[in-house]
């Protein structure tokens, strides 16, 4: 049971929390959220850097390009980065998070040699084409027609939820193949040119105001059959590779962020006063940051833990389920503690009163998206009621 | 005692929500964003009678009461109606114009010892600007002040302003005359987060009832039902609270009115919010987006919430006078 | 809406409370809990004082003796009763709350003469026959079976949960005398003297270490065929006539004593020190009482709509679950906050330091049978999910 | 770092589970109600090394960690073993037969500022009471105590008894002293309490798994499995941060130790509570009862939460810590 970082550890922290001293500022100031091309070059450009450090892919294979770190390095590696507030890995999400590691695990070699280097390098973004309509926490019962025509699918469908589509060059998309299959059977991974004929892009505007999401419309699309990421048919299981890749230590940067977050609504606190009193003096919110500073603790302790665990197995638990469902309901707890401190500075969605209200409230609104997106916290329950504790299934 | 509404109270708030269905519809308000006024919609609210709802008859008013009020308030939170309509309605017979809607009336309430920014909303469509000081009320010409317009409001209907500092006005109330403003203000406020925390039940009822995922409707999950069984005790205390507290301003004997109305903006503050996340929950990625109109109760709830009282400011008040009583 | 009690309704008020100012006191201190003679003696002499002073039974119809009192005048007369300290219903309950307005509203004109008068005089104890150990929340499936043999029923069975049943005359009885019928069918409502022979009580000691509850085990027991209430089979629909009296206007004591044990917490807190300081002058405990206040005065005021709402229909409607479910997950936040305040005194059972830590800790305890009995707050959330909000019903 | 128990803690915690499996179960549990100690248990409890397990090997201990010793107390936390356990196992090497059970030894924490009543658990056992004050630590003849038997202790395995008056005892350690044996008290509690977080829902599993209503087993209506999913989380955790807080301890350079002791105690008695209290919910009509052993569990807590600092105790003293580090 040891908890300290080896010297080895802490000599890659050095090396990177130095360069990253230097890199972050150097790097400039984030663009406006509607700039689209500005967001692709400064979050491609960010992984370009990262990637001439030698510092992208830190948990990919060496041979692929990657740094092939150790699990403590990678913590090591999201702690640095958070701390140091380095640029987000953006519209590099879900390249670098799910098509790049699922194209590693389940791709041909021709498919590697292709995107994997691209990716790497921030030449090439990726999006996700999973999500439809009618299949959000029952993503199995998607729609998406591929029809093999030749030498390429024809595919037709209805995508939602698909982050930077706007600016993607390829789709990690999952179709239906086998329309006569049982729901799971049918499906097929597919990786989709965003260049392609019949692609129509309609941005989805959040609560937050911003069009990180879109809903992708798909008329006859022909995708190249050599396209196909694993066996036609076998998406599912293809799938299911990059959805516990998600559910991982990818993490642990935000809940670094997290960390900092409570951080922000104890400062903030000391800088505002009611009736004369400065609010951190108020011990009702005292004693609630104290319990969830013991409960991000607890989180952090348990990813360590997990990490450890995930260091000899390879592939991280079931329990990642837990630590994203915690990890989630914690992040609203502490968003919406900000709020009450702000009061009606909070109303406000930029800096008020040199209060900086437009992060606290950005993050709060963007927090309600996280017990949602990536599986609701109620299917994690579901999950972990009947994955790990066993208890009987749903009926259906 | 009969604590249902009755006859009257039940006409009165029939005819607010069919204005408000015809002609404060979600796609109407959708193309306020940005403004969150407009003076037709002012004149028509005033002509209905919202302003003048409590001004004696002979003062040109309808001269009805608190709990009546509570009624139309909860019918205008229902609607997402814009506007500083609590204000308004508390200046009527304190400010000329206010009752018939000739005078757009705004405030500040500067009694909870908050310091500056000193934000105010709607500021640009006011014709007169309410201090509701802990001894005094006092009204200022908005123009007295130098108030810089907040590009992004977290609510898109109700546009902020940020003050820093607040000249003095012409004092046009006593310390008497503010806490009864107080008083009603929240409790005209708890009305409006009470209609939020039933507009957001039935909009998640709906959603879920109607959503199929696993071949069923998501709404028979036990999990999601379970949510919304509490969203409703949570909706029934709410209500009763709140239409106990403008009851107790009516007739003060029924109960003491400080604590009715602590309890109904404390509780209200807190049901309005769950109750809307609970929405943006059920309704899954759809609550996230800006089209689906949950985000916009989510929003108006933060700005309810922070007038005339907190929740947790009127908890603390709560105990305090229990802390008193024990004594 | 009109929250002002009328001036009968004062009146009544300034009455009673004279009458309860002398008779509290005259009553003297309850026996232990375990002096069963002694308990049934103590709550039944009560029962013969509220009679003899005209107020027992003050919901019950004039007819059978009681008050037929309005709705609000049962509210000042359990405002009263509460804040009098008076004695509580205690074994006198089913017969009062469950047994004797059942036989009012189904039983024979024969059964009413027999029992009611003696019930509402406090000469009668009845207790419930209902639960068994495979039948609790699916109270439906209930298998004690009950054979017609001439006159009488032969019953058979195991019950579980009987309250007061050492010191009990007769019991209210489900039996199953159509086991071909489906299961809310073949049902009946059974009056069952308890000098029978066949009847075996065990009581079974509770967490707070008393002998309130029996389980009953039932060897062909002979009850008489005229003991029926109701059709045969018909008692399903006979117990729930039962079980919505049950979630009347029955908590408004008991909804009264929990603002009172609020009090107490306050009381508590402002005579306990720790570092020097007086509990009650810890913010983040007033914010809590205070947000229980605001909770407890929402309950109240749900309660007096509910009955100003029942007083017109005559029944109390399914509302009365929203009353059950939030009561009691209040009482029981009411109960962990006093625990708190009390710190280590808490770990005593009777009174420490000149603190009221008998009452408490017997509060507390109780209160975890609150969500489980009478219909747990799972089966609570569905009856409201279903029934009043019309959402889907489980899957069966 | 590799934060997992290595083979030699399994096979540590593994050999005092089969101990307390053999020699605890909760038949002989019922025995020692009103009781709470046996001395024949007490000396086999110090054969296994449980309180002498930290103690270095030239003075007759086993010579391991605070690691170690947080898997032995999760074991007995987990079996309910009562008893003076987390003094006695403090007291080796600072009171002479404590190691070797020889001694039995309590104690009262002074240093938390709570007044009087005093509440001194297993009085009548004691050899040696230890008293722990804020500077340090002293040592009391129990003789010496003028202490009242409470009839009634919520928990029936912990005899309590009251004391009105503290006298003076022996010095036998300064404020380092006490800080760390505050630390490492409260650290060996939450091993306990975490024992606890986890039997309990252990216990909920088996029963909703085995009960069945509605012609299903109650462990399978979606409203309990997510009640059983928010304990596994709350294990999880708990079991994490305690873990850590015991390796914190032996290696300091690891992170800050007040703030993982703090984390730690916070946390298990938060979970154990509320595990307990969903063990009760999830047992029906049973867990009310005193036959089915979940409230021993949910009464244990109570003794467990209120030594070496409350949840809220060590609530407030993160922020504490968090506000200054901010400043």
């Amino acid at each position: 049971m040891d908890l300290r970082y080896s010297e080895a550890d802490e000599k890659f922290r050095a090396e990177l929390g130095a360069w990253l001293k230097e890199a972050v500022p150097a790097h400039g100031k984030a663009p406006s959220i509607h700039d689209w091309p500005g967001r692709r070059a400064y979050d491609t450009g960010w992984q370009r850097k990262l990637f001439d450090a030698g510092y992208a892919g830190v948990n990919w294979p060496k041979e692929y390009g990657g740094r092939d770190a150790t699990l403590t390095e990678q913590l090591v590696y999201y702690e640095e980065i958070a701390r140091a507030h380095a640029p987000y890995v953006g519209v590099n999400f879900v390249g670098m998070l799910h098509g790049g590691p699922t194209v590693i695990t389940e791709g041909t070699e021709q498919q590697k040699a292709k995107h994997i280097p691209r990716i790497l390098r921030g030449e090439e973004v990726w999006c996700q084409g999973f999500s439809e309509p009618v299949a959000g926490s029952d993503l199995a019962a998607l729609q998406t027609r591929a029809v093999r025509d030749g030498d390429v699918y024809r595919v037709t469908g209805h995508k939602i939820w698909t982050s930077f589509a706007q600016v993607s060059d390829y789709c990690e998309l999952l179709v239906r193949t086998n329309p006569d299959a049982s729901k799971h059977k049918g499906i097929s991974w597919l990786i989709m040119p965003m260049d392609l004929p019949g692609i129509d892009i309609r941005p989805l505007p959040t609560i937050i105001g911003d069009s990180d999401f879109s809903e992708v419309f798909l008329e006859d699309v022909p995708v190249p059959v050599e396209n196909l990421v694993g066996e036609e048919n076998d998406g599912w299981r293809v799938t299911n590779v990059t959805l516990r890749f998600e559910r991982g230590t990818a993490f642990a940067s935000e809940m670094y962020q997290l960390q900092e977050s409570l951080r922000d609504v104890v400062e903030i606190a000391k800088r505002v006063t009611r009736h004369g009193v400065v609010v951190w003096e108020d011990r009702a919110l005292r004693r609630e940051v104290g319990h969830l500073q013991s409960e991000l603790d607890s989180l952090w302790a348990m990813m360590k833990l997990s990490v450890s665990e995930t260091a000899q197995t390879g592939m991280p638990g079931l329990g990642a389920s837990a630590i994203k469902l915690y990890y989630t309901e914690l992040y609203q707890r502490v968003c919406e503690l900000a709020l009450g401190v702000l009061g009606r500075a909070g109303l406000a969605r930029e800096d008020v009163g040199g209060l900086p209200t437009q992060d606290a409230l950005r993050r709060m609104l963007n927090s309600l998206s996280l017990t949602i997106a990536g599986g609701t916290s109620q299917v994690q329950r579901n999950i972990i009621s009947e994955r790990i504790l066993g208890l009987p299934r749903e009926p259906r | 005692m009969d604590f249902r509404v009755n006859e009257d109270q039940a006409a009165l708030q029939e005819g607010i929500r069919s204005f408000c269905e015809g002609r404060v519809s979600i796609e109407q308000l959708r193309e306020l964003e940005g403004k969150g006024f407009e003076s037709e919609l002012w004149s028509e609210l005033a002509e209905m009678g919202v302003f003048g709802l409590r001004l004696p008859e002979a003062d040109g008013g309808v001269g009805l009461g608190t709990a009546d009020a509570v009624l139309v308030f909860e019918e205008l939170g229902k609607a997402l109606v814009p506007g500083p309509l609590a204000w308004t309605h508390l200046a009527a017979g304190l400010v000329d114009g206010a009752a018939d809607g000739t005078a757009v009336v705004g405030g500040l309430d500067l009694s909870d010892g908050h310091g500056a920014p000193y934000i105010i909303e709607h500021f640009e469509n006011l014709d007169v600007l309410l201090l509701l000081y802990a001894d005094r009320i006092e009204r200022v010409a908005p123009k007295a002040l130098d108030a810089k317009p907040v590009a992004t409001p977290l609510d898109p209907l109700t546009p902020i302003f940020e003050v820093s500092e607040i000249p003095e006005g012409e004092v046009i109330g006593g310390a008497e005359d503010a806490q009864r403003m107080r008083f009603e203000g929240a409790v005209l406020v708890s009305g409006q987060l009470l209609g939020i925390t039933e507009t957001t039940l039935a909009m998640s009822l709906e959603y879920t009832k109607g959503r199929e995922q696993f071949n069923r409707p998501i709404g028979g999950f036990q999990a999601l039902k379970h949510i919304m069984a509490d969203c409703f005790v949570r909706q029934e205390a709410t209500r009763a609270v709140v239409y106990a507290a403008g009851a107790t301003i009516d007739d003060p004997l029924a109960g003491d009115v400080s604590r009715a109305v602590s309890s109904a903006k404390a509780m209200a503050g807190e049901s309005a919010w769950k109750n809307s996340r609970a929405a943006v929950q059920l309704h899954g990625g759809m609550g996230f987006t800006w089209e689906v109109p949950v985000h916009y109760y989510l929003k108006r709830t933060r700005v309810l919430e922070n007038v005339f009282g907190t929740s947790e400011e009127h908890a603390d008040a709560l105990a305090e006078g229990l802390g008193q009583a024990v004594a």
